[in-house]
């Protein structure tokens, strides 16, 4: 029997997209039961809350694998906590999947620890490359002052640099402010070309609006994850942002979005669900092809399957150190009714 | 005259423009025992905020036993032995009555003490003055749950547990039964007697005439009579302002 | 006026402070109530004024059974003046309108005249009247208290302590306005003292307890005249 | 320049309502009440229920600052008034565990995403130099206003006067006829009304979602705290006091100064000036900017 | 489950060397510290600078005391002036500036990724790690009974109750305070260490100002002012909160409510203690002082 715990920010500062965790693995979970489950058995998902706090997520860990002896944990969001809790794991011997944090130091876990959705490094090349093709180079970054937004500006930072762009400054807000006017207002005095930007939903939302109304989003805007930034956000404030995004047209992509705006009436609501969709299809797809739920066996079978899985968020390959080396993203626009590719 | 242990030159206080102590001069003479008197507002608890560190001065002079203590917190002017009671006690809710006597006697109350397992020598002390002050009852209860005039008391006890060189007492017997005035009187000769300087405020003149050879009487912030108490119904202006008739009388009736 | 039966009364879970309490004030009596340190004065008095839940016992104020009524009501509906023991001003406000809510109750036309003719009484005061009552000198805030209580003309004034703390001549002066007041409105006045010799000589009658029990009972000018007792509960000082 | 005294009133008002209201309860209900935040959720959020029922705006919101006040008048009745009985402490930890429970209810009932009110966003308008959005005006008047009316309740009427006293001496204020508990009450319903208020206006510039409450209690904090708690209109000037030092910290461009085109405070580090003014400014007020109380030992 | 239990043990011995060092200061002296977590902090960026610069364990508990003796002194050289409540928001404001800092300053703290991969202090023995745990509660309970017991235990809760009469009597308000923090601040900081150790990663995400009201909480539901309280309500706390994974599995719920379920038990959990025993589990002993 194969025996799957989770644990992702259900509420908190990040529970829109732990929500979306949860709803594409609760997706899989059915497909997969829906198909007889694997070793003649359902498959097993047990979601645990972390709050956002590391000491609950440790606890949830901790149960999921001394009580409930799963043999892999899925999650969490923040790279702060997906730390600690996957060198539990990894100490104890249980598979890790990381499907929310993009920090590099995820890299650095250990053996038994694989990545889901492409590192820092990977979107950053990407999204460097992208903005210099419209030609910007004078550029102001803006993210949230946690792992990930610090990861992902130095990490665009330094590719844009490598392309002869400039970045003037790199703001980095904190998180559940009641306005960024402050923030915005000293990025607007710099005259960039172009803002690259990346900020949680409820924060971007904020933002896009107080940008619109001071009329600094007549300097172009860049958006590294699209949907996660305008998720939450006023379309007219938004319209007309540049950005990028994962790629999810695949043909497993495709059935999968259908599913969801099946299941929940809505199309997604961060880039965020695919991720948790493929790992539980990818572990369920491991134990098949292992004919065992032992960690030592599903790693073996995971470092196989990793040789071009495709999975709703496209192609997933492992490297050598099992992190998605390489991550398809679509370059888009946003319209007046919705996401249009460029 | 004997050294003062303490000697006020100046002494300036205003609250805004109100003038509460308008240039005082006084020396408290080693081993005396003064009664410092006036009407209500006239300043005597707030020469001893001031004399205490509680308020802040605004000019003149204060030593103790010859040295500055102008820059001193209260604490410091308390540990060199200048210690206070106020008028209107405050008690702590969650000490007994027992317990804020301890840690009224200061002795051993370091960090050191405590960690090192070393216990002051006795509670004799202690003891002694809440059965004397009939405190013995309530020992045991919170010391704010006693009533207004065993919260007198206790501050006093406390003040004694101290064991000051100065004590000043702020109204020590308002409020406080008559017998046991007679019983506070006799505590502060024995500790007169064992060289605790003594300066008293006080209302009660049966009290300041047993205990004070000596009155000073402040009126308006300024010091307006220093005798004897059985000649201050001589003063007119300290009858009109202060005694009336009747107290007139009780300061009189030794006479 | 007031009567108390049987009371018994405590703090919170502790044990019984007053012992059953038989006690009358009849209209337009002063009485004082004598006793130790710690015998249970204020408890009864705050047992009248409500503060104190009676354990057993009734409390009958103006006839009406008091003992569920809470203080407020008491207060207004019985037009009581209280003067507690100990915090008795509003620290954070001004003497003028520490005063003023003395006066509350009355018509707004009535309140400044009574305040300006109680400011005559209680020159002390009037000089500060903006002050904040928390600056106040120990005397000054008992006859602020205390004239907060006399502002709205009350039938009953509850006084816990009024003269500690003042000087000798405020203290006659305060003493000579009870017995004033007392002529010019028929005020009934139930007061805790310690200053015996003074409050007895301006009193009808008066209680002694101790231990939560009422010792005596007696005309006040008997009591004053009686040597032991003089010795025995107001000091042989006096 | 306008647009910086624009943005410092807009910033202002952000914390002010809730603060005033955190402030007015302390000075009655002796101890911080960590709910009142969650009040500044509910407002916006029962707002947006009712207005998606199809009552008009201002109904809507008329309604649910009303019902927040009689929610915070319960919850005090039944649950803060036990608590407080042993200790401020401990009724703030229970006034966190209501917190708790209030976003356990939302999280089930309206879930974690964001949400605005449906009204079309207005282009900005110029106005003596700011850029200026309607909604913007209608958040700023309707919290002056409520300001306003607080203030004239407080000081200029009978009930004023009453919570006054009973904040200086509720045992007194019994003793001079007024009903404490009466009081209490009027002030624990204007603390919610106020709180539910603040919240709608801050909803109304920008989205609501059940983190408002969280997010808002070191702000709220700060600005009560710096105005002295317990004192509601000081708690008004602490957050201009704290909105001035983010705005300053934020937009000086020290730059010039050092020969450089652009240097400015890092955004990252602006909460902790603002923390650090309000250090700074207890070491010189220890009791708050705006309290003059005399104490006297 | 065994070793789950283990677990829960480990951190609510842990928690009790916080719930301790807070109620020494919250309890006994008044001192209603917002800022506690940053003591946590201190001692845990302690070990794990001590291990980033490739110092040994022992180099990183120095580090971490020293950290938290030197931030003690800071909040007690606050305290000289401000009243309670203010002080309060003061500690908070300084915890608050220090997690900006270790948030940022990403060349010395690693910023918001944090520092990862620190030793487990007895290899990776649950058993092991409790012993030490326990160990250092143990002692922490003992020296901090020992002090509240005696005279300086007295002068200390004067201080919390009338700083004034304190004063009158000659004790020295500010230096009560800091010794006080001083040593109210080298359990939190053996917290620290240890908890840096046992989860083998530290970060600004620990050290949030939310979670100084869960070391309220323990403080609070266990007894102000009384030590066993303080521990007791430590562990409550943490088997509350160890627990709630199973009432949600027990109740069958869909994953969907699992946030609630969280919260509401939680949130309720606390209500429901504070309002059956409202002073606490074991509350303040008033009178237990006797020489
Ligand atoms: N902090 C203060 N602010 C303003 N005025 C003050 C302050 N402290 C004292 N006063 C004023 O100074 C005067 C003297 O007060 P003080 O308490 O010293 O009088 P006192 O002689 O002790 O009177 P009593 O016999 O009534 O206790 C009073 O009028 C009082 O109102
Ligand atoms: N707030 C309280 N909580 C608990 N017990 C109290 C409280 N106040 C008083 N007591 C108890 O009740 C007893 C009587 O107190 P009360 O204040 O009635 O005395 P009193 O006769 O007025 O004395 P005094 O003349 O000193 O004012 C006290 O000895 C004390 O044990
Ligand atoms: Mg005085
Ligand atoms: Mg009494």
């Amino acid at each position: 029997e194969l025996v799957v715990g989770a644990v992702i920010p259900l509420s908190g500062a990040s529970a829109t997209q732990g929500e979306d965790q949860r709803r594409g693995m609760e997706i899989a979970l059915e497909e997969i039961n829906a198909a007889g489950g694997v070793l003649g058995k359902p498959v097993k998902l047990i979601v645990e809350d972390s709050g956002g706090r590391v000491p609950s997520a440790l606890d949830a860990a901790k149960k999921l694998v001394t009580v409930d002896s799963v043999s892999a944990v899925i999650g969490e969001y923040s790279s702060g906590i997906t730390i600690p809790i996957g060198q539990y794991l990894v100490q104890s011997g249980k598979i890790h999947l990381n499907i929310g944090s993009s920090s590099n130091r995820i890299r650095d876990l250990g053996a038994t620890s694989f990545s889901v959705l492409g590192l820092e490094a990977v979107s950053s090349k990407f999204a460097a490359k992208d903005v210099v093709a419209q030609g910007w180079k004078k550029i102001v970054i803006v993210g949230p002052n946690n792992a990930y937004g610090q990861g992902m500006a130095s990490g665009v930072k330094e590719e844009l640099e490598k392309l002869g762009a400039t970045v003037m400054s790199t703001l980095l807000y904190t998180e559940g402010q009641t306005t960024y006017r402050r923030e915005l207002q000293q990025a607007a005095q710099m005259k960039p070309d172009a803002f690259v930007y990346s900020a949680y939903g409820k924060d971007a939302a904020l933002m896009n609006r107080e940008a619109f109304e001071l009329g600094i989003n007549k300097t172009p805007w860049y958006a590294i994850y699209l949907s996660m930034c305008t998720a939450d956000s006023q379309r007219e404030t938004v319209v007309g942002q540049y950005g990028m995004d994962l790629n999810f047209v695949g043909p497993n992509g495709k059935a999968y979005e259908e599913a969801y705006r099946k299941k929940y009436g809505m199309s997604f609501k961060t880039s965020f669900s695919g991720y948790g969709y493929d790992a539980l299809k990818l572990l369920a797809a491991a134990a098949g092809k292992a004919g065992s739920a032992e960690p030592a066996k599903l790693r073996e079978a995971l470092i196989e399957l990793g040789k071009g899985y495709e999975g709703a968020t496209g192609t997933i390959t492992f490297d050598a150190g099992r992190q998605r080396s390489e991550q398809p993203y679509l370059t888009l626009k946003m319209g007046q009714n919705g996401y249009e590719p460029r | 005259m004997p050294e003062p242990v303490l000697s006020i030159r100046g002494l300036r206080k205003a609250f805004g423009a109100h003038v509460v102590l308008g240039g005082i001069d006084l020396d408290i003479a080693v081993g005396s025992i003064v009664g410092l008197l006036g009407p209500n507002g006239s300043g005597k608890s707030t020469l001893l905020d001031t004399v205490t560190g509680f308020v802040p001065k605004d000019a003149g002079r204060i030593e103790l036993d010859g040295r500055a203590i102008e820059s001193l917190d209260p604490g410091a002017i308390s540990r060199r032995g200048l210690v206070r009671t106020f008028q209107l006690p405050r008690m702590p809710a969650r000490m007994s009555v027992r317990e804020v006597m301890l840690a009224a006697e200061r002795s051993g109350s370091g960090l050191a003490d405590a960690l090192l397992g070393r216990r002051a020598p006795s509670a004799l002390a202690v003891d002694g003055l809440l059965e004397r002050l009939l405190l013995t009852p309530v020992a045991e209860q919170p010391a704010s749950a006693i009533s207004g005039g065993q919260k007198k008391l206790l501050s006093i006890a406390m003040a004694l547990a101290n064991r000051p060189r100065l004590l000043c007492l702020d109204e020590p017997t308002a409020g406080v039964h008559p017998n046991l005035r007679q019983e506070i009187m006799a505590l502060l000769r024995d500790a007169n007697a064992q060289g605790v300087t003594l300066v008293v405020v006080e209302h009660d003149m049966a009290f300041i005439r047993g205990l004070c050879p000596r009155c000073v009487v402040l009126d308006r912030g300024e010091l307006i009579a220093d005798c004897a108490p059985d000649d201050l119904a001589d003063h007119p202006r300290v009858v009109e302002a202060y005694l009336g008739r009747a107290g007139a009388r009780a300061a009189r009736k030794a006479a | 006026m007031i009567e108390v039966t049987g009371l018994r009364a405590g703090y919170g879970d502790g044990p019984d402070i007053l012992h059953g309490i038989d006690l009358r004030v009849f209209a337009g009596e002063i009485v004082t109530i004598l006793g130790p340190n710690g015998c249970g004065k204020s408890t009864l008095l705050k047992a009248i004024g409500g503060f104190v839940e009676p354990r057993a016992g009734r409390i009958a104020i103006e006839g009406e059974d008091v003992g569920a009524v809470p203080v407020h009501r008491r207060i207004r509906e019985h037009r009581i003046g209280f003067v507690p023991q100990t915090d008795n001003v509003f620290r954070t406000m001004s003497v003028a309108e520490n005063i003023m809510l003395g006066a509350r109750l009355l018509p707004a036309r009535e309140q400044w005249a009574r305040f300006f003719s109680l400011m005559d009484t209680y020159p002390a005061l009037a000089g500060k009247r903006d002050r904040r009552a928390s600056a106040l000198s120990g005397g000054e805030r008992q006859l602020l208290s205390v004239a907060r209580a006399l502002i709205a003309g009350p039938t009953v004034l509850l006084l816990d302590e009024p003269s500690a703390g003042l000087s000798p001549v405020m203290m006659d002066e305060v003493f000579d306005e009870i017995v004033r007041i007392r002529e010019r409105t028929g005020m009934t006045i139930l007061m805790v003292e310690q200053n015996a010799v003074q409050a007895l000589s301006v009193s009808d009658r008066a209680y002694v307890l101790s231990l939560g029990r009422v010792a005596i009972e007696q005309p006040a000018p008997e009591l004053l005249a009686n040597p032991t007792l003089a010795g025995l509960y107001f000091g042989a000082a006096a | 320049m306008s647009q910086l005294v624009f943005d410092l009133v807009l910033r202002t008002g952000d914390v002010a309502l809730v603060a005033v209201a955190l402030s007015a309860a302390y000075s009655l209900v002796r101890f911080p009440n960590i709910a009142t935040v969650y009040y500044a959720t509910i407002g916006p959020f029962l707002t947006y229920v009712l207005a998606r029922v199809g009552l008009a705006f201002w109904l809507a919101a008329a309604l649910a600052t009303v019902a927040v006040g009689v929610l915070a008048v319960v919850l005090n009745a039944t649950v803060f008034d036990r608590l407080l009985r042993s200790g401020s402490a401990i009724a703030m930890i229970g006034s966190l565990a209501v917190g708790m429970l209030v976003t356990a209810v939302l999280l089930v009932t309206a879930g974690p995403d964001s949400m605005r009110f449906a009204f079309a966003l207005s282009p900005p308008q110029d106005l003596l130099g700011a850029r200026v959005t309607a909604l913007q005006l209608w958040s700023m008047g309707l919290s002056s206003a409520a300001l306003l009316g607080f203030a004239l309740i407080l000081f200029f009427t009978d009930i004023g006067r009453c919570m006054r006293a009973t904040a200086a001496n509720a045992d007194l204020a019994r003793a001079t006829g007024i009903d404490a508990h009466g009081v209490i009450r009027v002030i624990t319903f204007a603390s919610g009304v106020l709180a539910a208020l603040g919240g709608i206006c801050l909803s109304l510039k920008g989205e609501l979602n059940i983190l408002m409450g969280p997010d808002l209690i070191l702000p709220v904090f700060a600005a009560a705290i710096l105005g002295g708690l317990g004192n509601p209109l000081g708690a008004i000037l602490g957050a201009a006091v704290i909105a001035l030092t983010e705005v300053i910290a934020a937009s000086t461009n020290f730059g010039p100064l050092l020969g450089q085109a652009f240097l400015f405070l890092p955004v990252n580090y602006i909460g902790a000036t603002s923390f650090a003014i309000l250090v700074l400014a207890l070491l010189f007020r220890p009791y708050g900017l705006f309290v003059n109380e005399v104490r006297r030992v | 489950m065994f070793d789950f239990i283990l677990h829960v043990a480990i951190i609510a011995a842990l928690n009790g060397l916080l719930a301790l060092s807070l109620n020494l200061q919250l309890g006994y002296a008044g001192l209603a510290n917002f800022g506690q977590i940053a003591l946590f902090g201190a001692g845990a960026y302690g070990a794990a600078l001590a291990f980033s610069w490739g110092f040994g364990p022992f180099a990183g508990l120095l580090l971490g005391l020293a950290l938290v003796s030197l931030l003690a002194l800071v909040f007690a050289r606050l305290g000289r002036s401000l009243g309670a409540d203010y002080w309060g928001i003061a500690t908070l404001s300084i915890a608050e500036i220090l997690r900006t800092v270790a948030t940022n300053e990403t060349w010395l703290t690693g910023g918001a990724q944090g520092i990862g991969g620190l030793p487990q202090l007895f290899g990776f023995d649950l058993p092991g790690t409790l012993a030490l745990a326990a160990a250092a509660l143990l002692a922490t309970y003992l020296v901090l009974r020992g002090v509240t017991q005696s005279k300086f235990g007295l002068a200390v809760r004067l201080l919390r109750e009338e700083p004034q009469l304190a004063a009158s009597l000659g004790y020295d308000l500010a230096g009560l305070r800091r010794r006080v923090m001083l040593i109210s601040g080298v359990p939190a900081g053996l917290c620290g260490f240890l908890y840096a150790h046992y989860v083998t990663f530290v970060g600004p995400d620990q050290l949030f100002a939310s979670e100084t009201f869960f070391i309220w909480a323990m403080v609070v539901i266990g007894g102000l002012a009384n030590h066993s309280g303080a521990v007791l309500g430590a562990v409550a706390l943490q088997i509350l909160s160890a627990s709630i994974p199973f009432a949600k599995d027990a109740l069958g719920l869909t994953s969907e409510y699992v946030a609630a379920a969280r919260l509401t038990l939680t949130g309720g959990g606390l209500l429901l203690f504070l309002l059956l025993r409202p002073q606490g589990l074991l509350p303040e002993r008033i009178g237990s002082v006797r020489a």
